[in-house]
């Protein structure tokens, strides 16, 4: 959307690699970034793997909205967030979140802001697959209202 | 009374009923419509679910007084839970 | 100092992968991570790099001390901490932190404590090096007591 | 009465007076009797930085009050600011 912010749905590998190269920048004296792994367990139950579904445009759409709102937040500041759609193992990356700033305050207040906003306003879901081989898609927050 | 017809596309736990759902109401109908015959096309099963999901175009969610005029198509987009 | 903990300060490039990889567990669903880079401007002057100054065994041993009292305030939590020693150009890395942890909410913060402890107790010292070729050693906090 | 050596290491901005300072001091002096032969040493220059300074072997920080009773590698750690 512009230079300062970079958000993409994937199906391929996540790579924090590129998300701290597309955030780093010489007026930036700070990077803080978030990873989402998918957990061996959920509520008391043994995970095998998550199947992450999204409305890919509109989940593009409001990475994009929720960085929008954040650079207007937090001057200054710098964007990376890349969410994977499709199956995940257990210890596969579901997400990533860069946030670069001048100090270091800002880079870690606007990561968790991201982070925050996209648990509850993008349109993505989760599956849960078990070891007993039965699935379940987790509750979430309405997007009414 | 002529109809328009609804091409909804399920996400998350409505992907259990496929991949998309065709549907047809009244032409001038709200999308509090929409959920109603949604909610009666799947039997009244996950009808708490239906209303607490909102249905969208490809750019915006649509609020339930959002009143339909055409053929449209749609997504239903239950809670979230992304991250 | 034990397998939940490594730190280092090193005389070559930081990495951002090998942070996250030592942090990643498939218990552990959140990694937070911070990097210092070396910024272009301080305090209205034009910064050329930065000579990082370190006394290098109680360094490490700070590092391995902050995060052993990380571990205790969040447990069930994973750190990685580098520090460079030597001198940086704008741009380059002078410190990695990576916290992984079960949920989200404590990574953040036990990142956020590291690299405030690091700022306040850790014997490192920074020299900026100016566009006019001057030097100057930056004040700090002071160890005493 | 006898004295001891001190071989006090140097860092940051005490880096400009070289990487080791030789001093001796007398047995049994204290942490703040070496910081003022420092002081004394590099010519009142810096006085207040020794001050805020502290002094540490290569395993801890040593306090003001600590005695020494024999020679001793030492460092001088003035205010810090990493990351």
């Amino acid at each position: 959307m512009n230079n300062l912010i970079l958000t993409e749905v994937l199906d391929t590998a996540l790579d924090i690699q590129k998300a701290y190269d597309f955030v780093a920048n010489s007026a930036n004296g700070a990077v803080n970034s978030f990873v989402g792994i998918v957990r061996n367990n959920h509520e008391g139950k043994s995970v095998t793997g998550l199947t992450y579904d999204l409305h890919t445009t509109l989940a593009k759409k409001a990475f994009d909205d929720i960085c929008q709102k954040a650079l207007e937040l937090w001057p200054e500041t710098k964007y990376y967030v890349a969410h994977y759609h499709g199956e995940l193992s257990v210890g596969g990356i579901s997400i990533i979140i860069a946030v670069s700033s001048p100090h270091r305050a800002e880079s870690f207040e606007a990561c968790r802001y991201i982070i925050e906003e996209i648990k509850t306003k993008a349109p993505v879901w989760k599956q849960e697959h078990y070891i007993d081989r039965k699935s379940e898609w987790l509750p979430g927050h309405s997007l009414n209202g | 009374m002529s109809e328009l017809s609804i091409s909804l596309k399920l996400f998350g736990s409505f992907r259990k009923f496929g991949q998309v759902l065709n549907l047809r109401v009244p032409t001038g109908s709200t999308i509090l419509t929409v959920k109603e015959k949604i909610s009666k096309t799947i039997d009244g099963q996950e009808s708490e679910l239906v209303f607490d999901s909102v249905l969208a175009d490809n750019d915006a969610i649509l609020p339930d007084t959002h009143i339909l005029n055409e053929d449209i198509k749609l997504s239903i987009l239950p809670p979230v839970c992304g991250g």
